[in-house]
């Protein structure tokens, strides 16, 4: 199959969906011309050119404008898709993202407001002081939102077309340091179904629930710990709230032993909510803690290394 | 001579059955956020847009609107407020006003929060655009409310993109204990709002005729693309904030001397001197108490929505939304 | 002991605080004037008489300002204590409760960026349409930052005094419910310790680990449990984030079974993380699942009854 | 006039300190915001005020200015942007920009968020005013910044307090690949400022004399409680927004209109009408390289801060806080 970047994936995506309905458009900071086209992301090429102005709209600075005019649209019938230049500056727009059409829909009779906001989020280096945070853990608290985070070329295409089709909010997270690598995307159209997790690896010892960019970090120690006799389950959560309870406890009954590994800071980070999910509906399959791998609880990023997840999976196999 | 009298009948109606279905409320208990004194501005709005125009709802005041608009009938309207079930309507709006509707061109924000509602206006300002309608907007706001950020947001979108918006602002001094004075650094919204290339206008928002005849060439002006367009509307918060409010941070005097611009004396003004009798306007006055009263006795009688219809449909709802039904 | 209300017990609090320290000054809308001085939620009794415009400054309606600029006087040695009307309005001051002084101590080698929001949240209605959500959830995720809900005036009176002292960021929690409930506070000056849980009542056979109004529902619970011969223990958290771990793990040590209690959504609230913290730390004495007893996921508040408590309590200890 | 030449060549050097120091770290592969064309704003801002007064950083430049507050000697400063160890100095603030140090007159955001800032300063000015220090606070913003409602609120807020704040705007055309044309819908900052009640002033951005001049009399005024100020000084960013711009979007003609107006061909032309020779001129230029060669060649030596103690700051920070210490 053809390999194409997870940019040009979620590039495709758009374009097609945009073809597709004249009621989906783009909208956000610097997306027509900067980078030659490509935009901030990269995930602009030539939308600019095909669709012009009227459906791929430059913005000021203004992101809690650009969310909450988007509800405004939403409302009659339009479908935006919000590029918000970093996850980081999510904060001024929260107010449209928890309330808007995540409680419009709720109190309104389950009135569509479709949106799509999409942002770069998390980043590779370890201690990188700017713009490399790992925010969705604000998210998971807001009844009707979902929150969805590919891990690789496939899975934004098909999620980012979801998304797009769906008739409520979107918060799409998209790890910066996927965006250059590639992966397989068959040509035809094809769209990945919302508010489930996929099995990555099959596994017998231990579930590593995972999202993101860390689902390669879990993939390499599968690979690393198979020499070892240990034989990982990766649970790629792609929409990280609302959770799939059934892939993970389908997963966790299998295996009884579960890591929980995301690059966000540990404390109020989604896998609280994961191991909750876990300790009320597992908790009869597990034979050890439900550890979480995750960031330190500082506001500088320093993702977690294979040998982290490691070193975490051993600890949970050594438990007596 | 004849359709003009009709005409200011009319308003005086709709003025009424706004009136005095807020004092229906407050005699029977209730605890609204009134217009009383202001709903010349409100009525007044609705009036001078087309009827497929679009208007945001306002916090304040009882949404008498929202019947002309045709998004509910006088009974329903009052088992609403009260909690009750019309014979259709919302089940769990946060309150009436927040109701969106926008077929018939009714919208608000889906939250509490001052300042949301501009940004939803704009939005459907620009799908108006977007989309070629050729309708306005009008987003309705106090005199406070612009202290907050959204407020500079939407007028800059509006400017930057020409949108069809005409912002509505209910000049009525106060916000909460807080005199517009000491919450806005602007004294002169229209300043304001003319920096930023908007047409503007300060009317006396206590007549609703004035305030019709602006909202309409406003509409036809933003409708061309030429831009927003922002109305001074100068009235007077009459009444206390809520009900909850003990309402003694402001003198007596500055209270009685908006009593004489009250907006139903002045359209009465309006109709004795287009020959209207006093007879007739008094039978205006006396129908509609009595068409309140009738219709809150028949809400009072429809069955309460109890918190577990709220929580089924908001239950159902989110399971929607988040792929489980 | 004299008993005063809730309201009033932060009323003392601001204005001892306000004589001890000329640093400390009272922010926030409408705090002057209304409600006959006593302002939106009641606290701000004789404040502004006693201290004058310049320590109890009215603001324009201006959220973001209150707290961004909050912010900027604590750089300087002042000691802001913001009122938010409502806690339903803190995502339009979202960026300076995460960022501000929260990230800014955490950056800038624990520099002291004292400031306390305060604001009422929760209700005790059901169904009640506005104004009475549960925002709590928003704001574990961010590292130094700390969240205080006390469940009694005594509570209320320490933990504000504690909060106003410290050099960081505290986000003060006030149930709704509570303002006007009477409770013993001693006269004499006293401080209570935040980052720590107290245990409200000892028992032997489930830990109910909760907080502010809920606190009530749980010791409810509890007497009519002790009939039944369930001995509950009530565990009240004070402050929600950080956990203090320790007082947890030693409940849970005890009693080796647990119920979360909450009025918030259960999903994404707060009682996922404290669920994580047990499921690692406290799995060897687990005897049942880690329920969570909280609201129904939507955007209106349901808040649980003692029934429902009750109901959840049953629900673990028959646990085979 | 010997003292008019000296300060003249002062400024000269302050000048060609910021602009090498930029070109230095070019030159080098590193991908700093310059403010290449803007530092007579920066400078200029930085002597116009009083030692004590407070200014509020940029994210774009070297921060030059922070060796004039006295916040940092050369060769710390060129360390902590290579992420290096200094004499002294911060381990984990996020750029050199974001440092705090207040005793110093020194403040900014603690995020990345445009708009934060504002209300740092805002809160700076408050601070001031309630201590009664006398002293004002100057708030340097682009000109596409201003589009975020904080900008709003901060004028508002700085209008009804009558706050002793010093608005700079940098007024450089851009906002990264979006001409200020399309990203503010006011057309002159200064008309929304005095909306406000601002006094204001707009003055040739490029030329450090008027800029100082201006800056000083700004905060005169401001200090005096007579209300905010907002200068509106006209430049050109004549570099793209960062080294990973490809800064196609504009044309070759408008940034070669600019090269005339570099500020250091700006005083170049005020000394030597004030008699300073060129080879003086060419000596100040000469030495202030080498400074940089040499002050680079020293902190290139210096160990690196690992990631591992940025973490180490952050957590014992995080601890304390927590109070888990
Ligand atoms: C973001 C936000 N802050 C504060 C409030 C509380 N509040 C409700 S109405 C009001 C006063 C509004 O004043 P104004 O805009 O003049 O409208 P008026 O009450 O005069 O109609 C305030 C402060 C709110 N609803 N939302
Ligand atoms: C809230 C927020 N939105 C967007 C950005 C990304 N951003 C950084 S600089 C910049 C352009 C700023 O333009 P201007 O204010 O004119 O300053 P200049 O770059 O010209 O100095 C943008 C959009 C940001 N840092 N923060
Ligand atoms: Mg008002
Ligand atoms: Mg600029």
């Amino acid at each position: 199959m053809r390999e194409i970047t997870f940019a040009q994936a979620i590039n495709e995506a758009l374009r097609e969906e945009m073809k597709r309905d004249d009621n989906v458009y783009f909208v956000g900071e610097d997306i027509g011309q900067y980078h030659q086209g490509r935009g901030p992301c990269g995930v602009s090429t030539g939308l600019l050119a095909e669709f012009g102005e009227e459906r791929v709209i430059e913005t000021p600075i203004s992101e809690l404008e650009i969310v909450g005019s988007s509800v405004g649209t939403s409302m009659f019938g339009l479908r935006p898709v919000v590029e918000i230049m970093h996850a980081e500056f999510l904060p001024t727009c929260f107010e449209h993202i928890v309330y808007g059409g995540s409680k419009g829909g709720c109190i309104l009779n389950a009135k569509p407001f479709p949106m799509v906001i999409r942002c770069p989020f998390g980043g590779e280096k370890q201690g990188q002081l700017i713009q490399n945070e790992n925010v969705e853990g604000w998210f998971n608290h807001t009844p009707g939102l979902k929150v969805v985070a590919p891990s690789s070329p496939y899975h934004a295409k098909g999620l980012m077309k979801a998304a797009i089709r769906d008739d409520y909010p979107v918060l799409f997270f998209e790890h910066r340091s996927l965006y250059k690598r590639p992966g397989e995307v068959p040509e035809e159209d094809y769209v990945l179904p919302l508010c489930k997790a996929e099995i990555r690896r099959n596994g017998k010892d231990l579930s590593v629930i995972t999202m993101g960019n860390m689902v390669r970090r879990a993939m390499e120690a599968a690979e690393s710990l198979s020499g070892q006799g240990i034989d990982l389950e990766v649970v790629d959560l792609l929409t990280i709230s609302p959770l799939d309870e059934e892939t993970i406890l389908e997963s966790v009954e299998k295996t009884g032993r579960v890591v929980i590994l995301h690059e966000a800071a540990k404390t109020g980070g989604i896998g609280g909510e994961i191991a909750a999910v876990i300790a009320e509906k597992g908790f009869k399959y597990l034979k050890a803690p439900v550890l979480r791998v995750a960031g330190p609880d500082v506001h500088t990023n320093f993702p977690r290394r294979k040998e982290d997840v490691i070193a975490g999976v051993q600890q949970v196999m050594n438990y007596r | 001579m004849e359709s003009n009298q009709e005409e200011l009948k009319e308003m005086l109606k709709l003025l009424c059955q706004s009136r005095f279905f807020q004092e229906k409320m407050l005699a029977v208990g209730m605890k609204p956020y009134t217009e009383i004194g202001e709903e010349a501005i409100t009525i007044g709005s609705c009036l001078g847009l087309r009827k497929d125009d679009i208007m945001s709802a306002y916090f304040r005041g009882d949404a008498s609107w929202l019947r002309i608009k045709g998004v509910v009938n006088l009974r329903d309207h009052f088992a609403w407020w009260l909690n009750r079930k019309g014979e259709n309507g919302p089940v769990t709006c946060i309150v009436p006003n927040n109701w969106i509707d926008v077929d018939r061109g009714v919208i608000f924000t889906t939250s509490s929060l001052l300042g949301a509602d501009g940004d939803m206006s704009c939005g459907a300002a620009m799908a108006q655009k977007i989309k070629k309608t050729g309708k306005a907007v009008l987003f309705m706001v106090g005199d406070c409310a612009p202290s907050k950020g959204n407020f500079h947001e939407v007028m800059n979108f509006a400017s930057v993109y020409k949108l069809p918006l005409v912002i509505m602002v209910r000049a009525n001094e106060w916000g909460m204990s807080t005199h517009v004075s000491k919450n806005c650094g602007f004294k002169d919204i229209t300043k304001l709002a003319e920096a930023f290339g908007f047409a503007t206008a300060t009317i006396d928002g206590n007549d609703i005729t004035k305030v019709r005849a602006q909202v309409e060439a406003a509409a036809d002006h933003v409708r061309t693309g030429a831009g927003p367009f922002l109305i001074n509307a100068i009235t007077y918060r009459m009444a206390a904030h809520s009900p909850n409010d003990e309402d003694d941070y402001r003198s007596a005097e500055e209270k009685k001397k908006w009593a004489p611009k009250d907006p139903l004396k002045v359209i009465t003004g309006h109709l004795l001197a287009a020959g209207v009798s006093e007879a007739d306007i008094e039978k205006i006055k006396t129908d509609c108490r009595q068409e309140m009263d009738d219709a809150y006795e028949w809400a009072m009688k429809q069955p309460e929505i109890t918190p577990e219809e709220i929580l089924e449909s908001q239950q159902s709802a989110v399971k929607k939304m988040w792929g489980r039904s």
